[in-house]
């Protein structure tokens, strides 16, 4: 009688037979494509890792949650996996804005962070020091504007630039100052610079300013869903100049939303999607889930190697040890190799991909670092 | 003609009417006295359909009356409420029309319009100034012009004469006279008994939510209770 | 449990709490709607930042320098606006809002729309705890005080109020700078919670969530605009792993006790034990003078 | 001696002139009468003098200070104050509350003393709490301070507006219909009331009423408003009598 | 008058008729409920998403998808009254309940939106030729034309609607006094489903029409903040005044981007709206009405 009190339903593995790493990310909002996809491919690899017998004899598994791409909420998020969900490294968030505040709650949890797309210098540096939990695998806003700038310039020969940025987002913000930085002191003119504030479909008035001042390329700092309506109303009101952007451009949205409009756009690009190394993930998660893999996928796909990597090195799944073997990263990811820099945290001298959009591929056109 | 039963009606914890039957006959005024709170407006909102009652039936020509007013309207009962409910915003002469609203002989309409405004010349001067600033009295006014638009078969009277400048009491009374002369039924809530026992035929008093004393209006007037509760040691 | 994220929790809805209470007695007790009170978060917030990491300031000082930047934003937001009535006040605070957000988003000083990490980790459970409750006795004392039912007052009735000597537009005025205030200080915290400030923190999300507490709580009551930053700001957090659905089951509830409960959790209760006294009597009074006041009530 | 001047008091809302250049005193210590036909302007007059509505011309002197185009309140700080005929209370507060809030001028301390609870404070409060129970017990309401306004029967509520109005300590009380929607009964013994407050408060009362009874009862002085002009001014006896007031307005009385 | 100034006059235009459509649905509802129904987003956004699933799930013809949308959004207008507001009609609720109670609604349905549907974007097939009108250099988007076009039908037969029907007439009494209404024989319960269901109506074409010219997605809801603003400019309640309101605020804020600087275009919005309730308090066309003593 009394051993019934006690169901024995559940067979889960025992709780140290279990890694948790958390994830946070975007799952409602402008960015909720990048942010299911990154969950969906972290979960992906995870089974692939379990099915072939796990880490260190153990099984991997994500716990995953929304941050709303709200930075208090962020926090929330980061306290609750590493105080309630426990968990040994988190990975993610995208955004910058949600990357920088949860800093304290690593430190105070000393778990580490494997931040994906979050391209603003102090996600892991803040007045020269170095934050000891935040690391992360994409290249930052400075490198980034200045591949921009310097490709628009130097080989795509363009001296007379307009911006039409997100007054609001940090990300557009960042992007937009590195990049007028370069291109001016390359020698090339910013010939307008507008702004537009998230949330607005309409650009036509900024457009026609632009349109007046002449430019030979207009530099989209931002997001892809703005990307697209300013296409659509750039051509619209006959802007035929290329256009050329970050890595916030590249998404399959952006063609079903502005296919004509953004041919031959310019993107700087994290990645080549036509590189062989990255077609068999292309292919995996394609079989999975019936969708594209989004640029988020391939960078949260070497966030987890990274962090695989370190696991296995640190031949532990305590999280300060993990931290320590974080440091030392030199692995190969799909996005390049990961070089991770003791005194930065991010990877150093990775290369950008420049693409370019033809018909519904992006097409790519070159690895260009700049100087 | 209309017939209430053992009406109760509860605002809340409140008791407001306990048990109120009465009469109306056709052609007849009949009025109900009481003093304040005694729930006079209570009763007339009831039968307008604007109150829930628990308990009781209140009959229109045998019929059981819908709880829901545009309906009662549409029967041919039409309240002028106490407290004037003009459309504040709106001019003295929509205010007007919009009684006639369920109506749709256009020249009957004319015709009555004329009518109002022979009755209330002061309407007419105001036909365009908006119906919230106008004064009390005018908008006293506007309110039974208003009510008799809509051509009723009987119509609810709560305190018409409520502000009214002492010559115009004289007047609105006349005009309930006048209006049971074409051919209508009245109840009328008075506050002003002696003036409105003196032109009713039969009267109720209601107090504390319950009908005291019922009978001819001359009855009552002549009722010793009555006279020292409601008609008070009246100067004159 | 753990005691980490729950503290964490706690935190939030303190700091919450303190916009909350001092939008409750805008809203609830003074009868005004505001839409910005996020802004008036941000000011807190911005300029108490700044006196911690530009001037050094200890934290006290600095959280009260951001409720008087707020306070005297506040003055002359509200000598232009505070005679427009109804939802054109509330645009107005929309408006102003939605303003302090995009000049922020400008002022490079602050780190515009990139945000200002590096704020000092001042905030914890303990300061947060004592902030509340001295700033709950305040309002406390001062809605007993003839101040307080003359903001009471207005609310009912402006004529009325300006036609026994209350000088409408000063409360009005004073309601909303004392309000700014505590949103002032509950940006300070804010900041130096997160140790990061950025615009959109404060969006009309903020102001609009701010409103829902302090009328799921209850209008005119201190307890329950306490009890409903505690329980929204846990809710979310409680039905965290519904993931999508919390948000959808958040909407539902709102509605669901507006239409149930319109007068909020605690409407115009709270919780002392003089008013639970007169609670009692004042049910005791239901059921033994009602019945004598109907009927023996004389008139006059 | 005069505690109110109205002088050339004139009041235009667009075309129309709903006072015109209107003459009046109210003698101090006195019940003073306004009569006149719905729309002569008597309630426009009162939302002059107390500042609700802006003085188009003329000036109005109150114990020999102008106060034209002053704020209702800064009136109503200076001792006059008054009820209104669409009655106006704090509706969903008690009957104590309302008067309470009334009181709030016999008190001086500042937010901060209120906020701190300082002794200053909590003397003033219990005076002032002091003061709305005698002024209710006066009025006779105190069995029903804790009623929420609303629910008061409406001769109540007019006598609740009187007692918050009193609650200034008035020089001058203004009374807008107070007999409105009461029967003779009910009216007789607000005449009494009004008779038995005037003294003990030491009030000028300045009263719009159609009740004949009311005011030919109780009235030192009554002034008539025809068209927004003066049309008599007298003694209750003069006025009854002048067949111009009894044309316009009281009609032959059966 | 420079190329430039009439192609940001084109724009703030095609703007404001946006803004229009979006901001009559607040303004009749307003105008007999006394309230800013916030719920009118999400309906907006809910009409968009079924005129896309109407055209491309249903294959529906353009016009009998629009229609159709149009439709839907009507009978939810009515759920949510009936739902979210008639429990607090009932009770005589305050407005701020009414405010909350729709703010409750929002929520829910841009989340219920993001929960079963997805957060991602969805774009109308191409119905309207995306190649504009040349006019000298000044360019006129062929949707933006159609857009104009319908709103001024959708307007002017509304304007019809109130000014000439019997349910016109009974809508605008209801609006001043429900009692006095109810005792003029107006059945009010009616009014005010048939006002939810006109507000429903306008809020699915001006969703398709969105959806059309920009694409569909969760968050549809805040751009509608701005038609909010916009009744409000014009003065609340009155149904020319959000017409008048929105376009002006179209042009304003084309204008200021076009001559002033985009980074600040809102703010001047804001400002300039501030300005004028302070001189107008009740908005450009709201009726200021003395409040009587
Ligand atoms: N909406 C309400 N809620 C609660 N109580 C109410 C409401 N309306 C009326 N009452 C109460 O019901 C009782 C009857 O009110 P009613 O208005 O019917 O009285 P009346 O006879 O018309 O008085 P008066 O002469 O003042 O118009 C009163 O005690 C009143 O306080
Ligand atoms: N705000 C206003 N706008 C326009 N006209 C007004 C306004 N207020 C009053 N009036 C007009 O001024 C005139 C005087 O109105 P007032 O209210 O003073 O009359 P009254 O003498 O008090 O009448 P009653 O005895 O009926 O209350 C009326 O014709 C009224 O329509
Ligand atoms: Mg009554
Ligand atoms: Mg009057």
């Amino acid at each position: 009688f009394t051993g019934c009190s006690k169901p024995q339903t559940e067979t889960a593995a025992p709780a140290e037979e279990i890694i948790k790493v958390g994830w946070m990310g975007s799952l409602t909002g402008d960015q909720a494509v990048w942010g299911q996809c990154e969950l969906d491919t972290v979960k992906m690899l995870f089974e692939e890792i379990n099915a072939k017998g796990g880490l260190l004899g153990k099984k991997l598994e994500v716990i995953g949650y929304d941050t709303k791409g709200d930075p208090q909420e962020a926090v929330n998020v980061a306290k609750r996996l590493t105080g309630q969900d426990k968990v040994v490294a988190i990975l993610g968030p995208n955004a910058s804005g949600n990357a920088i505040p949860i800093a304290p709650v690593l430190e105070q949890a000393k778990v580490p962070d494997i931040a994906t797309v979050a391209t603003n210098p102090k996600v892991t540096v803040l007045d020269g020091k170095v934050k000891p939990y935040n690391f992360r695998v994409c290249f930052i806003d400075p490198y980034q504007g200045a591949v921009a700038a310097g490709y628009a310039y130097d080989v795509l020969g363009f001296k007379k630039a307009a911006i039409l940025y997100d007054v609001a987002d940090d990300y557009s913000q960042g992007l937009t100052q590195f990049f007028e930085e370069f291109f001016v002191s390359k020698g090339g003119t910013v010939v307008a610079k507008e702004a537009f504030k998230f949330g607005d479909v309409d650009f036509r008035p900024q457009l026609s300013k632009i349109k007046e001042a002449n430019p030979e390329v207009l530099f989209l700092p931002i997001f892809f869903k703005e990307a697209a309506l300013i296409a659509n109303q750039a051509r619209e009101l006959g802007i035929t100049i290329p256009l050329m952007g970050g890595d916030g451009l590249p998404s399959e949205q952006l063609f079903t939303m502005a296919k004509d409009a953004v041919q031959g756009t310019y993107i700087v690009n994290h990645v080549d999607y036509d590189d062989p190394e990255v077609q068999d993930l292309k292919s995996r998660y394609r079989t999975k889930y019936n969708k594209e893999l989004e640029l988020n996928g391939y960078l949260v796909h070497d966030a987890v190697v990274v962090l695989v990597d370190a696991i296995e090195r640190a031949g532990s799944a305590d999280s300060v040890k993990i931290t320590e073997a974080l440091e030392t990263t030199k692995v190969k990811g799909v996005t390049g190799q990961i070089n991770i820099s003791k005194e930065t945290h991010n990877p150093e001298g990775k290369d950008a991909a420049i693409v370019k959009i033809e018909g519904d591929k992006y097409v790519f056109q070159q690895k260009y670092s700049a100087k | 003609m209309l017939k209430v039963q053992d009406l109760n009606v509860f605002y809340g914890g409140i008791h407001a009417l306990k048990g109120v039957s009465l009469d109306i006959n056709k052609g007849e005024i009949v009025t109900i006295i009481g003093s304040n709170g005694a729930g006079k407006s209570t009763l007339l909102n009831a039968i307008s359909g604007f109150l829930k009652y628990k308990q009781g039936v209140i009959e229109y020509k045998g019929e059981k009356l819908p709880i829901s007013p545009n309906k009662v309207v549409k029967m041919g009962i039409c309240q002028v409420p106490e407290g004037r409910l003009v459309f504040a915003n709106l001019t003295v002469e929509d205010n007007i029309m919009l009684g006639a609203y369920l109506r749709k002989d256009k020249n009957k309409i004319k015709e009555d319009l004329e009518k109002v405004y022979e009755l209330f010349p002061r309407l007419k001067e105001r036909e365009k100034q908006i119906a919230g600033t106008l004064s009390g009295g005018e908008q006293q006014m506007l309110a039974m012009g208003r009510g008799l638009m809509s051509d009723p078969e009987i119509m609810l009277l709560d305190e018409p004469s409520l502000g009214l400048a002492p010559l115009l009491v004289q007047t609105v009374f006349d005009i309930i006279i006048d209006i049971r002369k074409m051919d209508k039924t009245i109840l009328l809530v008075e506050q002003n008994a002696y003036k409105a026992l003196s032109i009713a035929d039969r009267a109720y008093v209601l107090e504390q939510g319950r009908i005291k004393m019922e009978g001819s209006a001359k009855y009552i007037a002549d009722n010793p209770a009555v006279r020292e509760a409601y008609l008070g040691a009246k100067v004159q | 449990m753990d005691l980490y994220y729950i503290q964490g929790i706690l935190l939030l809805a303190g700091i919450n709490l303190m916009a909350v209470l001092g939008l409750s007695l805008l809203t609830g007790f003074t009868g005004l709607f505001s839409f910005g009170h996020a802004g008036f978060m941000a000011i807190g917030g911005y300029a108490s930042a700044m006196m911690t990491v530009k001037y050094g300031w200890p934290f006290i000082p600095a959280l009260l320098m951001g409720a008087l930047a707020a306070a005297l934003v506040s003055a002359i937001i509200g000598k232009l606006t505070l005679n427009l009535k109804g939802d054109y006040f509330c645009i107005a605070t929309l408006g102003f809002g939605e303003a302090i957000r995009l000049v922020l988003d400008n002022v490079q000083y602050f780190g515009g729309a990139r945000g200002w990490p590096g704020i000092p980790n001042y905030t914890n459970l303990t300061n947060v705890v004592i902030i509340n409750v001295v700033a709950v006795i305040i309002l406390a004392n001062l809605i007993r005080s003839r101040h307080g039912r003359n903001m009471i007052a207005v609310r009912e009735e402006e004529l009325a109020s300006q036609i026994v000597g209350i000088n409408v537009f000063k409360y009005k005025l004073i309601s909303l700078m004392i309000s700014a205030a505590y949103a002032g200080i509950a940006g300070g915290l804010m900041a130096h919670y997160m140790t990061f400030l950025q615009p959109k923190m404060f969006s009309l999300v903020k102001s609009t969530e701010l409103t829902i507490i302090v009328i799921f709580g209850g209008l005119g009551s201190i307890s329950g605009s306490v009890l409903g930053a505690l329980v929204l700001t846990s809710l979310p957090e409680i039905l965290r792993s519904f993931s999508n659905w919390r948000l959808v089951i958040y909407g539902l509830s709102v509605i669901i006790i507006m239409i149930s409960r319109p007068e909020g959790l605690m409407g115009g209760y709270e919780f002392t034990p003089s008013s639970m006294k007169r609670l009692l009597t004042r049910l005791k009074n239901k059921r033994e003078d009602l019945p004598s006041q109907m009927e023996g009530g004389k008139p006059l | 001696m005069n505690i109110l001047e109205l002088q050339n008091l004139t009041k235009t809302f667009g075309g129309l002139t709903a006072v015109g250049n209107v003459d009046f005193e109210v003698p101090k210590g006195k019940i003073s009468g306004l009569i006149g036909p719905n729309g002569a302007g008597k309630t426009t007059i009162f939302n002059l003098i107390t500042g609700v509505y802006k003085v188009s011309e003329g000036k109005i002197m109150f114990k020999d200070r102008d106060i034209t185009g002053k704020e209702p309140h800064f009136i109503a700080g200076q001792g006059i104050t008054r009820t209104f005929q669409n009655i106006r209370l704090f509706k969903k507060l008690t009957v104590y509350e309302n008067v309470l809030i009334a009181c709030h001028s016999n008190g001086s301390y500042n937010i901060l003393e209120s906020v701190l609870r300082l002794p200053r404070c909590r003397k003033q409060e219990r005076e002032l709490k002091q003061k709305a129970d005698n002024l209710l017990e006066i009025m006779g309401l105190q069995d029903r301070k804790d009623l929420i306004a609303n629910n008061l029967p409406y001769g109540l509520q007019r006598r609740l507006e009187i007692a918050r109005a009193l609650a200034l300590n008035p020089e001058l009380l203004l009374l807008d219909e107070p007999a409105a929607g009461m029967n003779p009964d009910e009216t007789a013994q607000l005449m009494s009331l009004i008779s038995e407050m005037r003294p003990k408060f030491d009030l000028s009362v300045l009263i719009i009423d159609h009740h004949m009874d009311l005011v030919m009862g109780i009235c030192e002085k009554i002034m008539v408003l025809n068209f927004g002009c003066k049309l008599a001014e007298g003694t209750p006896q003069d006025i009854q009598n002048n067949p111009k007031v009894v044309e316009a307005y009281l009609g032959v009385e059966g | 008058m420079s190329q430039f100034f009439l192609q940001q006059l084109i724009n703030g235009l095609s703007i404001g008729s946006v803004y229009a459509l979006m901001a009559v649905g607040y303004s009749l509802v307003y105008s007999i409920m006394n309230f800013s129904n916030f719920a009118h987003g999400g309906v907006i956004m809910l009409g968009a998403y079924f005129g896309y699933y109407y055209l491309t799930k249903l294959g529906l013809p353009f016009f009998a998808a629009f229609i159709a949308a149009a439709l839907t959004t009507c009978v939810l207008a009515v759920v949510i009254e009936r739902g979210a507001y008639k429990p607090l009609r009932e009770r005589r609720a305050p407005f701020l309940y009414f405010i909350i109670s729709a703010m409750g609604a929002s929520i829910f349905l841009e989340n219920i939106v993001i929960a079963t549907i997805g957060p991602t974007f969805k774009s109308y097939p191409e119905i309207l030729s995306r190649t504009p009108i040349q006019l000298g250099s000044v360019t006129l988007g062929r949707l933006d034309l159609a857009m104009f076009i319908i709103s001024a039908i959708c307007l002017a037969l509304l304007v019809f609607f109130i000014d000439f029907t019997k349910m016109g007439k009974a809508i605008q009494a209801t609006s001043y006094s429900v009692k006095a209404s109810a005792l003029m024989g107006i059945n009010t319960d009616l009014v005010i489903i048939v006002v939810f269901a006109l507000g429903g109506f306008f809020a699915g074409i001006a969703g398709v029409l969105f959806g059309m010219k920009y694409t569909v997605y969760p968050q549809i809801g805040i751009i509608t903040n701005k038609s909010f603003i916009a009744a409000v400019f014009g003065g609340l309640g009155s149904l020319p005044g959000a017409v008048v309101g929105s376009i002006l605020l179209g042009i304003i804020e084309t204008m200021t981007s076009g001559y002033l600087s985009s980074n600040y275009r809102d703010l001047i919005a804001f400002v300039l709206l501030i300005a004028i309730l302070v001189f107008r308090p009740r908005g450009l066309m709201g009726k200021v009405t003395e409040d009587k003593a």
